[in-house]
């Protein structure tokens, strides 16, 4: 069982981390400031998600699982409007602005 | 070693004073800054003097018993709790503070006063506030007895002179205010450094229980080197001084008085109590004598630069430079060759009566440069013709400062040179007793300079701005006027500067 | 070398690779941009280091509210005219020459520990019970060393009467010039309607774990502040006039507070800061919720500036 | 090494960045930032200091992390007051400079 828990962590870590390195490449690669943005969402939604959920199975009780699901509701929220945010002013004032 | 358990860690009676001497200001802060208004005002004059008063009562106390007045905050005892200890120096250095800022807060009066009735304005409300923290940091500064607490008393001390340096806004100041801001936040983050490595090495910050643990390491050296650094910084040392001239002689009269007189020495004090009472036997001889080449430079360049200064606060800001340089001569001076010790005794008392009349002599200067330029409205040395007929006391007030800085009899100024130079021909440094005499001697030039435009006639009639309330200059006449008369110590109260010290040194002597 | 001594390894070189990027930088923005990075950074080295009250305050502090506050500072900058030279190459080397010998000095002194290493925290341990407190954290700061954070407090009313200080005298009891981008229906109306009732919940939850675990009034009071920016940033509230009565009491209720308790400690326990017995923890709750208060509000004001207009 | 002189190193090399940014930056702000940085080495100090003091089951000495979380604290209201004055400077000048004679320029370099 303990083992079972632990190939899932591993597995749902290793998506996770590949979602991040996979969306700073974008963030370092990509031409301008929307499609960098869009690399970043893929970081904090998948990433995120698949790290958290990953950990899940390690958690120590219901409350500590649900404090880990909360941090990514919370990321979820604030990086959503960040992300709309920025993008807006992009829109508002130019690629530059 | 009789006294290793003497860990002056029980609460004394009239212990509670030392308390009440840090509760005041703070919560006299906080009052001013709820009630706002006019009340800013009204409770900075009547707790100052009050203020006064409990300096006075620790002073007599500390005196009559030739002992350590001490309080246990909390009932926790050092290492785990706070001590608050007033020896002799700190009882001296209050009283004196206590002096010169009942003198500001009437001078203050004429300039931040506020009408009956009127809204809250921004520049008394501010000033009058600032003036209580800096009095309740210099109360902490002399009082606190653990260093972590005096780094809480040298931020106090940092945010209440910053803002006082540029009350009027404008650009110059705003600028000078900036600059003084920096290098008073590397000062403290410096002293921070030194504190975390102390506390690392003997798990306490407290002063006595230091004195007893320190041991030559090199932590402890790196440490002691980045406090004094910082604390230099603070200090305006030359050559860490300068953001002193432009935020000193920018301020208006009132803050340049507490700034000069005041907020430079609570980090002088720190000095002292670092190297003489934690750590004395680790500055060395090398170490001394640096100290006393920084000193000595400070007296020269101010001076020098002082002669060239074309207006009259430029110059006394300058001036303090060097005469913040005497200060430091005591650290050679006191070195004492045969125990590898700095010994509290001689240069240290002359080096606090040094503090002090340059305390009160500067506060009074300032306070009559600031009247000068009230009335004429430029404080132009050149065109100064005719001052000296139309402000008399403004003048005389000066002229007993520039004495007592200069060191003429019976002056305060004479009395510390006096024991400078006697320590100097004691301990055979009879180079240092030349830099004493140099710098007496540019005093007296620039001061020269500025009375003979003073009492010449003018050139074109004089018009006043504004006619100077007698209350002040009678304020600044007084401080003067304690200033040239503090020499007359020397018959009464000087021994009680040791109150407090022979134990600390004997501990460390083993 | 262990997994998480390599993670060390690699934490390290990140904060320093940062932090030096942060002074390097040409543009402003940038570096700003990294500080803030670098501000999380350390909060993680914090936790490494066992010391999670430390973390959890610089990451509100050091990293959150400082870098909130120079973004501010950038974006007014921004329209400034252009800055002066570089300083010269010879005082640039003298000051590497320097900065290097402080930093070889702090490396000796951290290298060459003492044989046995002196500690506090058995007799922190030791006289907590006493107290009713579970975290240690608190345990100094308002026990052993409540004067320390007393005063503490004192510096912050002074700080932001400094910042206020600085305001023309025809705008004295003004708003602060915080910049408000109130647009109704926009995302940030929309984050700042659903964000604070969340982070107010933290905020009271970091307060009362304080008294037990990691977390307090700074940390609470941080939070308090950050929620208090965004509601002010967003239009939904406006931002307070500097001379409104309510605002003062808030500011200084903490302070206060902690002082009257202490010193009602003089007659009713036996010194200034001392707690009555078995009276300590509900006390330094009273104080821990007061300060939270204020804290957040200094915070707040503290960043949004002097007044501007009235 | 262990991992609290690993951090205490780290803290030292940024006590000498921040030390060098505050002294060569010419912007106002930039200085704030270095402060800042030299700050966060110096408290990083405290945390190494606290962490190898552990004890009585304890992660680290308490006492030296609580005087860090009052420094930060201190620190930020630094920061925001000299921000306040940068900006305020910059209103009234529409500049941001120190002046030609720069702090901390040239008279740093003693120590």
């Amino acid at each position: 069982m303990k083992l079972a828990f632990d190939i899932l962590t591993v597995f749902f870590v290793s998506c996770g981390a590949f979602f991040f390195l996979a969306g700073t490449v974008g963030l370092l690669r990509f031409p301008d400031s929307l499609t960098r943005l869009h690399a970043l969402t893929k970081v904090d939604n998948l990433g995120l998600g698949l790290v958290v959920l990953g950990l899940l199975p390690q958690a120590s009780g219901l409350f500590a699982a649900l404090k880990l699901v909360s941090i990514w509701l919370l990321v979820q929220l604030s990086g959503a409007i960040v992300t709309q945010l920025i993008a807006g002013t992009v829109r508002q004032n130019g690629p530059d602005g | 070693m009789p006294d290793a358990n003497v860990l002056h860690d029980a609460t004394t009676t009239d212990g509670a004073l030392l308390v009440l001497a840090i509760v005041l200001p703070a919560a006299g802060i906080l009052l001013s800054f709820v009630l706002g208004g006019r009340y800013a005002e009204r409770i900075a004059l009547i707790l100052l003097p009050f203020g006064f008063v409990i300096a006075m009562i620790i002073f007599i106390d500390v005196w009559r018993s030739g002992h350590l007045l001490v309080y246990i905050v909390g009932d926790w005892k050092p290492p785990l709790g706070i001590a608050l200890r007033a020896d002799g120096l700190s009882a001296t250095m209050m009283v004196a503070m206590a002096i010169v800022f009942c003198a500001v807060a009437i001078f203050a009066y004429a300039d931040f006063g506020t009408r009956e009735g009127s809204a809250e304005v921004r520049a008394p409300f501010a000033f009058w506030i600032l003036l209580m923290a800096i009095w309740g940091a210099m109360n902490l500064v002399s009082l606190g007895g653990d260093l972590f607490t005096l780094y809480v008393a040298l931020e106090l001390l940092t945010f209440a002179a910053v803002p006082l340096v540029c009350l009027d806004g404008r650009a110059e100041t705003l600028q000078a205010a900036l600059r003084y801001l920096l290098f008073a936040l590397l000062g403290s983050i410096l002293y921070l450094a030194g504190t975390a490595l102390l506390y690392g090495s003997y798990a306490t910050l407290d002063i006595v229980l230091l004195s007893r643990r320190v041991e030559m390491e090199p932590a402890t050296l790196v440490a002691a080197t980045l406090m004094t650094i910082g604390l230099f910084a603070k200090t305006a040392l030359f050559p860490l001084h300068l953001w002193l001239p432009p935020a000193h002689a920018g301020a208006p009269a009132a803050a340049s008085a507490v700034l000069s007189a005041v907020v430079v020495k609570g980090s002088f004090f720190l000095v002292v109590r670092l190297w003489f009472d934690v750590m004395p036997g680790m500055l060395g001889s090398a170490g001394s004598q640096l100290f006393g080449v920084l000193g000595a430079a400070a007296i020269i360049f101010g001076s020098v630069v002082a002669l060239q200064q074309q207006r009259l606060k430029l110059l006394i800001a300058y001036s303090t430079v060097a005469q913040i340089g005497y200060l430091f001569l005591i650290f050679p001076l006191a070195f004492d060759a045969a125990s590898a010790q700095l010994q509290g005794t001689g240069a240290l008392t002359g080096g606090i009566i040094q503090a002090i009349s340059h305390a009160t002599a500067k506060a009074a200067m300032f306070m009559a440069a600031g009247l000068i330029y009230a009335a004429l409205g430029h404080d132009r040395i050149d065109d100064l013709g005719g001052i000296a007929r139309a402000l008399p006391m403004t003048v005389v007030a000066f002229a007993l400062g520039g004495v007592s800085l200069i060191g003429l009899p019976p002056s305060g100024g004479f009395l510390a040179k006096w024991i400078l130079l006697e320590a100097t021909v004691a301990t055979g440094q009879w180079w240092w007793a030349l830099v004493i005499l140099a710098g007496g001697l540019f005093t007296s030039c620039y001061m020269f300079i500025v009375l003979s435009r003073a009492v010449a006639p003018p050139s074109e009639p004089l018009k006043f701005q504004i006619v100077v309330p007698r209350y002040q200059e009678a304020a600044a006449l007084v401080l003067a006027l304690a200033s040239l008369l503090l020499g007359f110590v020397a018959l009464g109260p000087v021994d009680v500067l040791q109150v407090g010290r022979l134990d600390s040194m004997m501990v460390t002597l083993r | 070398m262990t997994i998480s001594s390599a993670f060390d390894v690699g934490l390290v070189v990140l904060i320093l690779a940062v932090g030096a990027a942060t002074i390097a930088m040409r543009e402003a923005f940038a570096a700003v941009i990294g500080y803030v990075v670098y501000g999380l950074l350390l909060a993680m080295a914090w936790v490494r280091l066992a010391a999670v009250d430390v973390a959890l305050t610089e990451a509100a502090i050091g990293g959150g509210m400082t870098g909130m506050l120079m973004l501010g500072a950038v974006a007014r900058l921004r329209l400034a005219e252009g800055n002066d030279i570089r300083t010269s190459l010879p005082v640039r080397l003298a000051a590497g020459v320097l900065c290097v010998l402080v930093t070889a000095g702090v490396a000796v002194a951290i290298l060459s520990p003492p044989k046995t290493i002196p500690t506090l925290a058995p007799m922190v341990m030791e006289n907590l019970a006493q107290s009713g407190l579970g975290n240690p954290v608190a345990g100094v700061l308002f026990v052993y060393r409540a004067l320390d954070t007393l005063l503490e407090k004192v510096v912050l009313i002074l700080a932001l009467l400094g910042v206020w200080s600085l305001a023309p005298d025809s705008v004295w009891g003004g708003i602060p010039g915080l910049r408000v981008y109130a647009r109704p229906g926009s995302t940030l109306t929309f984050l700042a309607q659903l964000l604070p009732p969340v982070g107010i919940v933290v905020a009271v939850y970091m307060c009362w774990v304080g008294a037990k675990e990691p977390g307090g009034a700074f940390q609470g009071g941080t939070v308090l502040a950050a929620m208090w920016l965004l509601v002010m940033i967003a239009g939904l509230t406006s931002v307070p006039s500097i001379g409104e009565r309510w605002l003062r009491r808030l500011l200084v209720v903490g302070p206060v507070i902690f002082l009257g308790i202490g010193l009602a400690g003089m007659v009713l326990a036996n010194a200034f800061l001392a707690y009555p017995p078995g009276y300590a923890k509900p006390l330094i709750v009273a104080v821990e919720v007061a300060l939270t208060l204020s804290i957040g509000a200094a915070l707040g004001l503290l960043a949004a500036g002097p007044p501007e207009r009235v | 090494m262990n991992a609290a002189t690993l951090f205490g190193l780290c803290g030292a090399v940024l006590v000498g960045l921040g030390l060098y940014g505050l002294v060569t930056n010419p912007e106002p702000l930039r200085k704030i930032l270095a402060f800042n940085l030299l700050g966060s080495g110096v408290f990083l100090v405290f945390g190494v200091v606290a962490r190898r003091a552990a004890a009585s089951g304890l992660g680290g000495d308490p006492v030296p992390q609580a005087m860090v979380i009052t420094a930060i604290v201190v620190a930020f209201a630094a920061t925001a007051m000299a921000i306040a004055l940068v900006l305020r400077l910059l209103q009234e000048t529409g500049r941001s400079t120190l002046s030609a004679d720069d702090p901390g320029g040239t008279d740093g370099g003693n120590s």
